[in-house]
């Protein structure tokens, strides 16, 4: 009743003498397994913001850059990217905050070489093909991971192709390796035997996924904010209770081989926390090392878009 | 010649005879000719299909880069069986239809405007002519930034593409007209109205069904980038998705209906290109008679 | 309608630096109800005369006066036949000959198969020109001009595809329509019987630059008989004349 | 007519010398109409460019989405003394070019065989009708797999595209021949060889050369997909690449280049088309003359 | 070459249910070196029946004889002069007359020149057809034609649209030709005075379904003169045949 209360006060403001307005809350979901796939699936979202008078929309992107185009055009308010996107966003001044981390994502993404390769590890990439979509968060890895191994970038030819591409040209051994993320990993090491020579975990360098919401939006609905997290926190809590049947769930949402999906979740455990300082400080050095490969044009402070507010709130409420 | 032949030795009569003959076979003569041009467009595809099965069955290729037609065709029924296949080609021809009423309309009536008048030619021509080679894909966020999500961005990002190849057609083939005829109008002193109902759409029309042909393609090559912009159905979303999970059979699924539908919607076009055109007195190929 | 036709100059561009120069100093008062040939070798600018006349060409130097008034441009005034058919392709005759005009219309549906009947085409109202011999398409021609009752007619050498008989029959159906309708004709034609026949008076033309080198005066009622003395007369005097106008040139 | 007009009470030795008075002026004349026809092209985009530039300073859109053109022109000042968006372009040209020539070749050689003999037409039109319609985007992952991620695959693909309106516009252009020119050149017995080059190609040029242009435009929209595959440069790439970090005045300088580019291969067809045209006599606009 | 027509008939698809006989049982043996001449009226299938001597058109029944062969097609042997002109509008006068031959080749230089003096357009060799008059183009198919030395020639209306004198220039200019190249002229034409002088024999076709109802020898020796009391008498001959057969229709 708070709740509802605010939202028609908020819409009165912005809306002037439309108040009986509804507000949409446009979310943004990825191709990939996550668990607001099960949410969105169960209607979960829906009926907790059909409660605050809310309506939801859900809108399907295919990369991280995407969200914050649609994010600076006030069409998209929820999202979940990867690290690299939400520094290009920082860096373009987007307004946007990250309310909080989705996952530590130390295996989500990884180098991967075909089977029987002769690579065993970064070293060995040295005047080898390797694949990689720029600007993912498996870009930020590839580097990450040559910098721990002191490997110049220039010793090796990166490729940049989309996963599209870049799976034929992996599977026909054009490229040598792929650094790639979720579920093009799994189903290349489960299904054609490819073999991970680096993750976020060898290399010590996660790429963490964010919950982001737009700026304006939170301040104008910040009980919708909540609910947001409320409702991952709930998506999140019963994928990771329940593995199986969240795997078969998504086996048959996306007509994919259960064993593949199983490995997926695995790789990449879900989580909603406050964004530490563990993962800020992992941030800060993948912002500047972007800024060192002149992705980036400005040196970047990442913790000028943390909000964490949101979360603690909602963690502290749901327990 | 050996039937006229024939004729010339059993004299006139005969000859009428055989004419009549032949007319009473003439229906099954053009059922029979019909089946035969129908057979010889299968001959490439099947081949094509065989050689591909032949590779898939007995050579090692991975099924997540090239699947067998027997795969494919095994995805398709599962997709037809769950209607899967359906509710997504329902929304694409949907969207392609309404993009491409909308950009061919726009393309006719800008086409006609422009190849009317060299002055608005002038004006409006290179404006088109720089807008038609800006890249859906380059254009995909200002298209949600002005229009949204919704449908309406990609309509209108399908009728962006639909627009240029009937702009272009029906300007052209308006500039193509005889000025001979053009006299014989201004003689008449045809109205604004008659002058384009009874001369250049006329005159024009076997270039603007080709525009609407190649717009038709347009419009559906334009669903797989319009479909990239925050959609979750559609054949070009089905393509992209299944991707992501490496479903390569369902991607093919996706490119057979993608050229099946073209050409189908190529081929209605056609039959409406005999009708209108019958009145022309041109050039069907070296040996159609045969 | 009476038609004047003052210092009349055209020229075409033929190379970069040569211009062919086709009419020079064409001077023609023609009066109302009037009913002028021309004749004059192939390529001496009869066709061009006439187009300058309907208003299609504007790009001549003299001027055009129609009624006493400058001409302002092409109309159903002028009715112009054109030396070829001009038929469009994608209609029928009856719907040709109609044009612009609706066949739904009874009135002009009556006139139109009035002119079909006149100009013998009866059974290919739905035949499409293709379909159609050459002296069956200018007569689909010449129908869709008479359907709209000019003052003025430019006929381009309208029976020049037609037997004898059509022609004379088209010929009589013309002096018809110009007595009837009092229409002022200007016919071009490379038939001197046929000039003979129609004309109150015969304009001889010279070729490059097209000048007009004779006017002949015919002096004889309607109808005229092909086979009678004084137009035998008339032809002879014609033919020297036009042949002294040839060997000038 | 009143220059007319005052010739006659000149009488004609007037006439003649304003004539001649006026062809010395003919230089100056199309020069200045050539520069009116240039400017009013320009009517339009001038004034986009305005309205946006006005927009852009007085209301707040996300540089992110929609720079300044005074912010792009930067960026693209910014791009030519680092010589990096030259390095772009000249990839970018050079692959659309072979891919053109390629694609445009080979559509023209199966546009003429396929409008010559219905037979071919039935046997290999329904495949390429059916191979129009099936989106880069779809291919994209084929083409890295047969001809791996080099040039080759990049060529290959915007030849795919330019393939099929040049073979469209080819095979019903000849289509559209005359039959009874073809009568003529039956009748005089011209070899194959005459049939294509002194009858088919003349009559089908308009055709033709409306298929090079669409072609072209095609080509070039091609390299955007072209240049996602595995590229380190070119326009497509440049574009791709900002997109990924957000640099999107460096998005614009693309897409503006896509069009100045693209417009401008066109005029250059366009130039063409008056050469090879000439001897048409066709509708030229309504108010041409003006 | 002799010309065999045998039993030829030729219908026309009018509609779904009707049919249009153009050509009915056409009987006709032309012998080597003959001039014919056909004359009837507009729409009588004259030009149909040239076109299937040409081997232009093969949907007819009955059968021709090209020199006792049986005709395969068409080809330069057969020479054909349309009714219109069919000039390849990209082309220019001379390359129009050369059509697939060599303007290099100096033999056909010379030929071509000389054709174009013949023809009468010395001058226009560079124009396009559309810059010439509707008699020019004439011409040049004409020339076009005369330049391939065929064994058997074609002309449908080939003076149509020329005026009097450069007609009998062109006349004489074929009877030249015939009698030096010994070639089989098959000539259509409205001209009763035309067909006179030309002929060895003049058929008259009648219309719907056309049939050659008269054939009339004309046994005078070249070159004839029209204002020949023979001549004269001939032509009223063919005259009131002509108006038998028009009658009978
Ligand atoms: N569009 C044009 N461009 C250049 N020259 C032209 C054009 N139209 C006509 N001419 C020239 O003008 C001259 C006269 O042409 P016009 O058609 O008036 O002749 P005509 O007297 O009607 O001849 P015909 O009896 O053969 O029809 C010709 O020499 C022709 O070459
Ligand atoms: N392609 C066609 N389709 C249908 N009917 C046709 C076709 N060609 C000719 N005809 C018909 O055949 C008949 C004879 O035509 P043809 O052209 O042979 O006449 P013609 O004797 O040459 O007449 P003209 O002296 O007027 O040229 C006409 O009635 C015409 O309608
Ligand atoms: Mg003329
Ligand atoms: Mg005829």
């Amino acid at each position: 009743s708070n709740q509802e209360k605010s939202v028609k006060g908020n819409a009165a403001d912005t809306e002037g003498k439309k108040n009986q307005q509804e507000v949409t809350v446009n979310i943004g979901i990825q191709q990939s397994i996550w668990p607001i796939l099960a949410a969105k699936e169960k209607g979960w979202f829906e009926e907790e913001f059909e409660k605050a008078g809310a309506k939801v929309k859900w809108v399907e992107f295919q990369s991280g850059p995407a969200y914050f185009e649609a994010i600076a055009s006030n069409r998209l308010d929820f999202g979940r990217v990867g690290n690299i996107p939400v520094l290009v966003g920082q860096a373009a001044d987007i307004p946007f905050k990250e309310i909080a981390a989705a996952s530590i994502g130390e295996k989500g993404d990884a180098i991967l070489v075909p089977k029987g390769s002769k690579i065993k590890s970064i070293k060995d990439l040295k005047g080898k093909k390797v694949a990689v979509a720029k600007g993912s968060s498996s870009y930020g890895l590839l580097y990450n991971a040559l910098k721990s191994e002191k490997v110049n970038p220039s010793e090796l030819e990166i490729i940049q192709l989309q996963p599209d591409e870049a799976q034929p040209a992996f599977e026909t051994g054009s490229v040598d390796a792929w650094a790639i993320w979720e579920p093009f990993q799994s189903t290349q090491v489960i299904k054609n035997g490819a073999r991970v020579i680096a993750n976020g975990e060898t290399v010590h360098s996660s790429s963490p996924g964010y919950q982001i919401v737009r700026t304006k939006f939170a301040e104008e609905h910040p009980e919708l904010v909540e609910l947001y997290l409320k409702v991952t926190e709930k998506a999140t809590r019963w994928q990771n209770e329940n593995e199986d049947e969240a795997a078969e769930l998504y086996a048959r949402l996306k007509k994919t081989d259960k064993e593949v999906i199983i490995s997926v979740l695995k790789n990449s455990k879900p989580d909603n926390m406050p964004i530490d300082n563990d993962l800020l400080q992992a941030q800060q050095e993948t912002a500047d090392l972007l800024y060192e490969l002149k992705g980036l044009n400005e040196k970047l402070d990442v913790s000028k878009v943390v909000d964490n507010s949101y979360i603690e709130k909602v963690l502290k409420e749901y327990k | 010649m050996s039937k006229a032949r024939a004729a010339i030795v059993a004299g006139p009569q005969a000859a009428i005879k055989k004419a009549r003959y032949s007319q009473n076979n003439t229906v099954w003569n053009t059922l029979f000719k019909r089946i035969l041009i129908g057979i010889r467009g299968l001959i490439l595809p099947v081949l094509i299909l065989g050689i591909w099965q032949f590779v898939g069955s007995f050579y090692d290729v991975s099924d997540t880069l090239l699947p067998t037609p027997a795969a494919i065709f095994h995805s398709f029924l599962d997709l037809i069986f769950t209607g899967e296949l359906w509710a997504h080609l329902k929304i694409s021809i949907w969207r392609a239809a309404v993009g491409f009423g909308l950009g061919a309309g726009l393309g006719l009536l800008f086409g006609v405007i422009v190849g009317f008048s060299s002055r608005s030619e002038q004006v409006m021509d290179p404006t088109f002519q720089m807008l038609r080679t800006i890249p859906h894909l380059a254009v995909a966020p200002l298209f949600i930034l002005w229009f949204g999500f919704g449908e309406l961005s990609k309509v209108l990002l399908i009728a962006k593409g639909a627009f240029f190849p009937i702009y272009v057609n029906a300007f052209l083939g308006i500039r193509g007209v005889d000025s001979k005829l053009f006299e014989v109008a201004r003689v008449l002193e045809f109205s604004r109205f008659h002058l384009i109902t009874k001369l250049i759409l006329p005159a024009a029309m076997p270039n603007i069904l080709l525009g609407i042909r190649l717009s038709l393609g347009v419009a559906w090559l334009g669903l797989v980038v319009a479909e990239l912009m925050g959609s979750s159905e559609g054949i070009g979303y089905m393509i992209m998705d299944a991707r992501q999970f490496s479903n390569t059979d369902i991607v093919f699924v996706g490119i057979i209906i993608f050229a099946v539908v073209g050409k189908w919607t190529d081929s209605l076009v056609r039959v409406l290109e005999a009708k209108l055109l019958k009145w022309r007195d041109n050039f069907n190929g070296d040996d159609s008679s045969r | 309608m009476s038609v004047t036709i003052k210092s009349v100059h055209r020229t075409f561009k033929k190379s970069q630096e040569e211009d062919l120069i086709v009419l020079d100093d064409v001077n023609l008062h023609i009066k109302k109800e009037e009913f002028i040939t021309i004749i004059g070798p192939s390529g001496c600018g009869k066709s061009t005369l006439l187009k300058i006349i309907a208003g299609l060409d504007r790009k001549f130097h003299g001027s055009i006066l129609i009624g006493g008034q400058e001409l302002t441009g092409p109309g159903i005034k002028q009715g112009f036949i054109f030396q070829e058919h001009r038929l469009f392709p994608w209609l029928t005759v009856e719907k040709n000959i109609a044009a612009d005009l609706s066949l739904n219309d009874s009135e002009i549906r009556r006139k139109v198969d009035e002119l079909i009947e006149i100009v013998r085409l009866k059974g290919f109202e739905k035949a499409y020109p293709r379909e159609l011999s050459g002296g069956m398409a200018q007569r689909v021609a010449i129908a869709r001009a008479l359907l709209r009752n000019p003052d003025v007619l430019l006929l381009d050498e309208p029976f020049g595809a037609l037997d004898a008989f059509t022609r004379t029959h088209l010929q009589d159906v013309l002096l018809d329509i110009w007595k009837k309708k009092k229409t002022t004709m200007i016919l071009v034609t490379h038939d001197l019987d046929e000039s003979i026949y129609l004309a109150n008076r015969l304009v001889i033309m010279t070729p490059r630059p097209g000048r007009i080198s004779q006017i002949i005066e015919i002096d004889m009622p309607y109808p005229r008989k092909k086979t009678d003395v004084r137009f035998q007369a008339i032809r002879q005097q014609v033919l020297t004349e036009f042949e002294k106008s040839e060997l000038i040139h």
